[in-house]
């Protein structure tokens, strides 16, 4: 069997604090695996160390078949790796669909020679770009799909953070990590941004995902597996009603929390 | 249409200003400028017309004045001054790397063409200008890249310092007594021989316009694209920018020396209209000017920095009465511009790369 | 004070009405650190002016035209062709920065402006090119620095030490007295580049302390020499301290105190207070009011606007004839405050007179009239 | 070994000035993290105004050294007190949400207008003016090495200077204060600090040090000029970023480190010592390629 993304004894220490305390980890392609935790257990440093945005002080990362644990954020992200900010990290002053372009980075083109002289094909991609961003956002939000060429910072909270996960989305990743995407909304507004990715997931078919998220009941609803993490350890590990039976689990929270 | 009466009243306003002589006049041409420009901020005036029509303005305004040498060598100075600008532009507006060496760069290409004018065709010196400030910039490149923030003012700063003063003690530069450049002549054209009965400026008007243009027209599409984009990501949020493929490293060191080669030919032809240069052209209190016309304007709108520096140039010019006191009133205005619209006079609008 | 000047001139040139009005212009650094020399300029050479528009006998009313250089090669190109192309401006009294007259030459050369250069010393300014409109009246640092490299060896120093501002007046006054001090026998010691925006001195003075000399010359203006002196103090270093034309002001010895007493320079031209003129030229120029001394190069600007506005008087206000009218063939003797002035074939007054000074009580004294020369002080070794 | 001593005490004497400016500088952007970069300009208006309490005293004939040097360095501590709390409060915390860069311009040109106005309006501004010695000036030859009392006087107040504010910081609930604004703006608000009050009080506390700066580079040269202040201002930046901003020591190490490069600059390199300041910005270039966030670095934590 062979699982997308593979950690083994995944370390990152801050001065004295381990923050991720030899993590071992498996996401099986396709799949949904919700990951939790109290606060401060060590669930962003993972996707930070994941990302390459603080290197791994032990500890190996193996994603697709190949070891990925020292590269910088751009190459992960090149190597099919998409993800959420817990606070939202829109560039405000960015029109919506600039936002999305900054997403979709690697199916660009950047040489000056296409992007200064060979303004046709350019445009030619604009439009082609606008078209699918346009299409992505219409499943989360239709109304703002035809708002792509507003200032993100004149748009609400909510559909911010709809961009925020359609900027990871567009580039169509194989593993899509999703920091608290609900962060800040209703219970149903959180249904509905889950049911739209989840919708995404199936049209791209191989897309896998790693879920932080403190809403027990949307985990209970699309995951298909979950960790538990507590002083950047892994506690618990399986299904979500199994998980939220175990013991440590329930102290870590409850003496926490 | 819109744009055409705005640039025939405006074609019209700077023509009347450079012709004014008495005080007067000139107080009351500026006073009549600040209620316009107050009143189109006030309901909202927006413009938005072809780039040509500014350049077709300035040509008109240019042959108007055919005969005014002065203001022709005011109205190339403003060129010079907004490609250079253009240069920074591209650093401190797209990609936010920061640059206090501006008339470093502006002088390394000065220098370069003084140095290479004798021996090689001019329109090639110009270029091997900018050429030149790109690969001096290259030497910052890693402690610039390496800091942000102040630190990064700090590592340019410290260049600004240590570039004038290395002119000025150095001899082979020509030291403190600068250098004499020879006559430009691009072509047939000889750009010290009187244009008919019209000033030779006109020729170097030309040449400003060009360059404008050109300078302008990259700019223009480099923002207008995915390298748009891409810096614009790297200035607002390295983290996210680099959490989504995009190199930091490569966009910083593409935008600073894209910045220093437009500063760079615009200081070559700085040093081939003057007709010499010396150190105390391009010292940091200059690159200060730079930066002041870049925030004035509104950073990243290249139409901002154009107002801002014709403000910046004309004006002093303008107003003889002040004097002595020029330098304060101009740190003063640049203040309290700042404070009251601190994104400069017109703000750098958004960019909408479908229409 | 001043407004009683203002309204005594406006009235003067209300009764004056028929005169023609004739612009000349004045450019020089208004801003900026030699913003001090430039302000005493314009002061001395507006004195000129309103002395001359207070004239009856004056057949036409001037308007000084007040350019500001900023010590920059493009500003002072800019203002040569503001100048230039102003065909209502006849002539000007330009430049005291070298490095900007060179800039601007060219300039009043192609747009056919007279100027008559009142502070830049450079020789090449007159000397380079064959410009008919550019002449001078103050000397080049090379009369200057013969007379002091002289002075010098003849007062048995043998062994100095040299401290220059890298400007174009500090290397060039180094140049022309290293080469003239050696000649005469000399040695230097050792020799110091410092940037004009200087303040601390003490590295270069411990190290030149210990190369023993016996004087230090300074190439250089006031505010860094000032420094160089308080701080050789400070070290305990009190060897003869030898300048040149930029630090004769009161204000070298005003920010200095006791420690300038005994300090030696040696400037173009004689002393105004010594001349009738220039006396009355001072008088003058307290009556005034101006808020800024005149400075080392006042009288020049003073004496180049005297010149400049007395050929205008007898050619007329017409470039070409002005330039003809100071022409060498015109320019021989002619009494100023600064001694008599007599142009060569490249515009340059040649009457070589160098003055020279040392502090005395708290005041610049021709060498000749002090206590040092008649050996009743003498200088430090 | 003299000529040594000698270059080590000049050393420290400018050392020492550099470090009283970039403590400043370092106080600021401790509490606001801004620039405030007309520090280097209220230096010299501290010592311009120093020099004014002098004339007006010996004017009325009060000539007792003690008096004196009492009487300017209250008159400038008060000078700079009043221009660093009026930028503070009109200009650095208005802007304070606007793009760094604003708030560099607008204080670099604050700068421009103090010291412009130094020039135009102090009367003769634009010449160097002589600055008193207040200090007794004898002193011991030891060979090439000329120690003077005042020189020591200057160094060991300076010293005493920065180690007060130390514990300042440190130990008093005002320093407290200060920390706490430092570390996080929400939280010190939310602990009941009243956040306007500390930064005004930091700003009157940093400009207390540019005050004492001007007056020791008074005393030091006995000669002030307008335009003192850029090239202090721009060096005591430097010294505090060599340093890491918003780290007391790094400022004082900053300093010294920017002195001794000076100093060597100008007498150990086998090249004219005109090249002395090329050397020392070079270094400093090179310094922030190795460590781009100063030598005792400034605690960087994004939350991502």
């Amino acid at each position: 069997m062979t699982a997308l993304l593979s950690c083994r004894a995944l370390t990152r220490r801050f001065g004295g604090l381990v923050a991720l305390d030899r993590l071992d980890l498996e996401v099986e392609r396709g799949t949904v695996l919700g990951l939790i935790g109290p606060n401060g257990s060590g669930k962003t440093t993972f996707f930070n160390v994941l990302t390459g945005i603080f290197p791994a002080s032990g500890g190996e990362i193996g994603f697709d078949g190949a070891a990925i644990t020292d590269l910088a954020p751009q190459q992960v992200y090149r190597i099919g790796i998409a993800r959420t900010f817990q606070r939202s990290r829109l560039c405000l002053p960015l029109s919506i669909f600039d936002n999305l372009m900054v997403g979709n980075h690697r199916h660009l083109r950047h040489d000056l020679w296409f992007n200064l002289v060979r303004r046709k094909a350019l445009r030619r991609q604009i439009g082609e770009q606008f078209a699918a961003a346009r299409e992505l956002l219409r499943i989360f939000d239709p109304p703002l799909a035809e708002r792509m060429l507003e200032p993100a910072g004149r748009i609400p909270m909510i559909d911010r953070r709809r961009v925020e996960v359609c900027r990871a989305l567009i580039s169509r990743p194989k593993l899509l990590l999703l920091d608290e995407p609900s962060a800040g909304m209703t219970h149903d507004e959180t249904l509905r941004l889950m049911d739209d990715i989840l919708k995404v997931q199936q049209q791209i078919g191989s897309l896998t995902i790693i879920l932080i998220e403190h809403e027990m009941s949307v985990i209970e609803r699309i995951t298909s597996r979950c960790v538990v993490l507590n002083y950047g350890k892994k506690i618990a590990e399986g299904a979500y009603a199994q998980v939220a039976q175990d013991a440590q689990v329930k102290q870590a929270y409850l003496g926490l929390e | 249409m819109k744009a055409a009466a705005v640039a025939a009243v405006a074609t019209a306003f700077a023509w009347l200003l450079l012709r004014a002589e008495s005080q007067t006049s000139i107080s009351l041409l500026l006073l009549l400028a600040v209620a316009a420009g107050v009143a189109a901020a006030r309901l909202r005036f927006r413009l938005s017309g072809p780039s040509v029509l500014a350049f077709a303005a300035v040509a008109v305004l240019a042959l108007l004045l055919r005969e005014d040498d002065f203001s022709l060598l005011l109205l190339t100075r403003i060129l010079i001054v907004v490609v250079a600008c253009l240069g920074l532009n591209v650093q401190f507006g797209y990609a936010g790397v920061v640059n206090f060496a501006g008339a470093s760069f502006f002088g390394v290409g000065g220098y370069t063409a003084a140095i290479l004018a004798p021996r090689l065709p001019h329109l090639l010196v110009l270029l091997l200008g900018g050429a030149a400030a790109a690969l001096v910039g290259s030497i910052l490149i890693l402690p610039v890249l390496r800091t942000r923030g102040h630190y990064a003012a700090l590592v340019t700063i410290a260049f600004a310092l240590l570039f004038r003063t290395f002119l000025e003690v150095n001899d082979t530069l020509g030291g403190p007594q600068g250098l004499k450049l020879p006559e430009l002549v691009i072509g047939p054209f000889h750009f010290n021989d009187p244009v008919f009965d019209a000033s030779f400026y006109l020729r170097y008007v030309a040449l400003g316009l060009v360059l404008a243009a050109l300078a302008l027209g990259v700019v223009q599409r480099l923002e207008r694209s995915w390298i748009g984009v891409a810096l614009d990501a790297v200035r607002l949020d390295e983290i996210a920018a680099a959490s989504f493929g995009l190199s930091i490293a490569r966009w910083k060191i593409a935008a600073f020396t894209i910045g220093n080669f437009i500063t760079g030919v615009a200081g070559a032809l700085s040093a081939f209209m003057i007709g010499f240069i010396a150190p105390n052209n391009y010292a940091f209190s200059e690159s200060l000017i730079l930066v002041s016309i870049l925030l004035l304007g509104g950073i990243g709108n290249p139409w901002g920095l154009a107002l801002a520096s014709a403000i910046v140039i004309v004006l002093p010019e303008k107003l003889q009465t002040i004097q002595e006191y020029r330098f304060l009133i101009f740190a003063a205005v640049v203040i309290l511009i700042l404070l009251f619209r601190p994104a400069g006079l017109l703000p750098r609008p958004l960019r909408r790369l479908k229409t | 004070m001043r407004f009683a000047a203002v309204a005594l001139i406006a009235l003067l040139s209300f009764a004056a009405r028929a005169k023609e009005t004739v612009r000349i212009a004045f450019i020089g650094p208004l801003t900026g650190g030699n913003s001090a020399i430039g302000l005493g300029g314009r002061n001395s050479a507006d004195l000129a002016v309103r002395l001359r528009n207070a004239d009856a006998k004056a057949k036409y009313t001037y308007d000084l035209v007040v350019l500001d250089d900023e010590c920059k090669p493009d500003a002072g190109v800019q203002m040569a062709t503001k100048a230039g192309s102003d065909r209502t401006i006849v002539g000007g009294v330009t430049n005291y920065c070298s490095v900007v007259a060179m800039a601007a030459v060219d300039t009043y050369h192609r747009f056919g402006l007279p100027v008559i250069v009142w502070g830049a010393v450079l020789p090449d300014i007159t000397y380079k090119n064959d410009f008919k409109e550019v002449h001078r009246v103050n000397g080049t640092m090379i009369n200057q620095n013969q007379t002091n490299a002289k002075f010098m060896s003849e007062h048995g120093y043998k062994n100095v030490a040299i401290i220059h501002d890298t400007t174009d007046y500090g290397k060039g006054h180094d140049k022309y007295f290293t080469q003239f001090f050696t000649q005469s026998g000399g040695k230097i010691a050792g020799d110091f580049g410092v940037t004009a925006d200087q303040q601390d001195f003490t590295a270069e003075l411990t190290q030149l302390k210990g190369l023993k000399p016996d004087a230090l010359y300074f190439g250089g203006l006031t505010p860094i020499g000032v420094r160089i002196r308080a701080q050789m103090d400070k070290l305990g270093l009190g060897v003869q301290f030898d300048g040149t034309s930029g630090i004769v002001n009161d204000d070298f010895i005003k920010a200095l105190g006791p420690n300038a007493e005994g300090a030696l320079a040696f400037r173009e031209g004689a002393p105004a207070e010594k001349l009738a003129h220039g006396k009355e030229f001072l008088e003058q120029y307290n009556k005034q009011g101006y808020t800024q001394p005149p400075e080392a190069y006042g009288p020049f600007a003073y004496a180049a606007a005297v010149l400049l506005m007395d050929a205008i008087e007898k050619a007329g206000p017409d470039r070409k004839k002005i330039i003809a009218q100071l022409s060498p063939a015109h320019v021989k003797d002619v009494e100023s405050i600064v001694g008599k002035i007599t142009f060569d074939d490249h515009g340059q007054n040649t009457v070589p007179v160098i003055t020279k000074y040392v502090v005395q009580d708290g005041k610049w004294v021709m060498w000749e009239d002090s206590e040092y020369a008649s050996g009743k002080r003498k200088l430090a070794k | 070994m003299a000529l040594l001593g000698q270059y080590a005490m000049n050393g420290a004497m400018l050392g020492m000035m550099y470090a009283l400016v970039a403590v400043g500088f370092t106080l600021f952007f401790g509490v606001l993290d801004v620039i405030q970069f007309s520090h280097g300009d209220v230096v010299a208006a501290g010592a311009f105004a120093g020099l004014l309490a002098y004339a007006a005293l010996s004017f009325f004939g009060v000539h007792a050294p003690g008096v004196l040097l009492l009487a300017v360095i209250l008159a400038a501590a008060l000078a700079t007190i009043v221009v660093g709390v009026l930028v503070a409060r009109f200009l650095v915390l208005p802007i304070k949400g606007a793009p760094q860069l604003n708030v560099l311009l607008v204080t670099l040109m604050m700068g421009t207008v103090v010291r412009e106005c130094i020039r135009l309006f102090f009367p003769n501004g634009s010449q160097p003016q002589r600055f008193p010695a207040l200090l007794p000036s004898s002193g011991w030859n030891l060979g090439a090495f000329y120690l003077r009392f005042d020189n020591v006087i200057l160094l060991t107040c300076g010293g005493l200077l920065i180690a007060a504010t130390h514990l300042l910081i440190t130990r008093t609930r005002l320093g407290l204060a200060i920390r706490a604004v430092a570390q996080d703006e929400e939280t010190a608000r939310t602990m009941g600090i009243d956040f306007k009050r500390v930064v005004l009080v930091t700003f009157a506390l940093g400009s207390v040090l540019a005050a004492f700066a001007g007056v020791m580079d008074g005393l030091y040269y006995n000669e002030v000029f307008f335009g003192m202040g850029l090239l202090l201002g721009v060096i005591g930046f430097a010294a505090a970023i060599l340093g890491g901003l918003g780290n007391l020591y790094g400022a004082i190490v900053g300093g010294f480190l920017f002195a001794a490069l000076q100093t060597v600059g100008a007498v150990a390199l086998p090249f004219a010592s005109a090249y002395k300041d090329v050397f020392a910005f070079g270094v400093v270039i090179v310094l922030m390629a190795v460590r781009p966030t100063g030598l005792i670095g400034e605690r960087v934590s994004e939350r991502v």
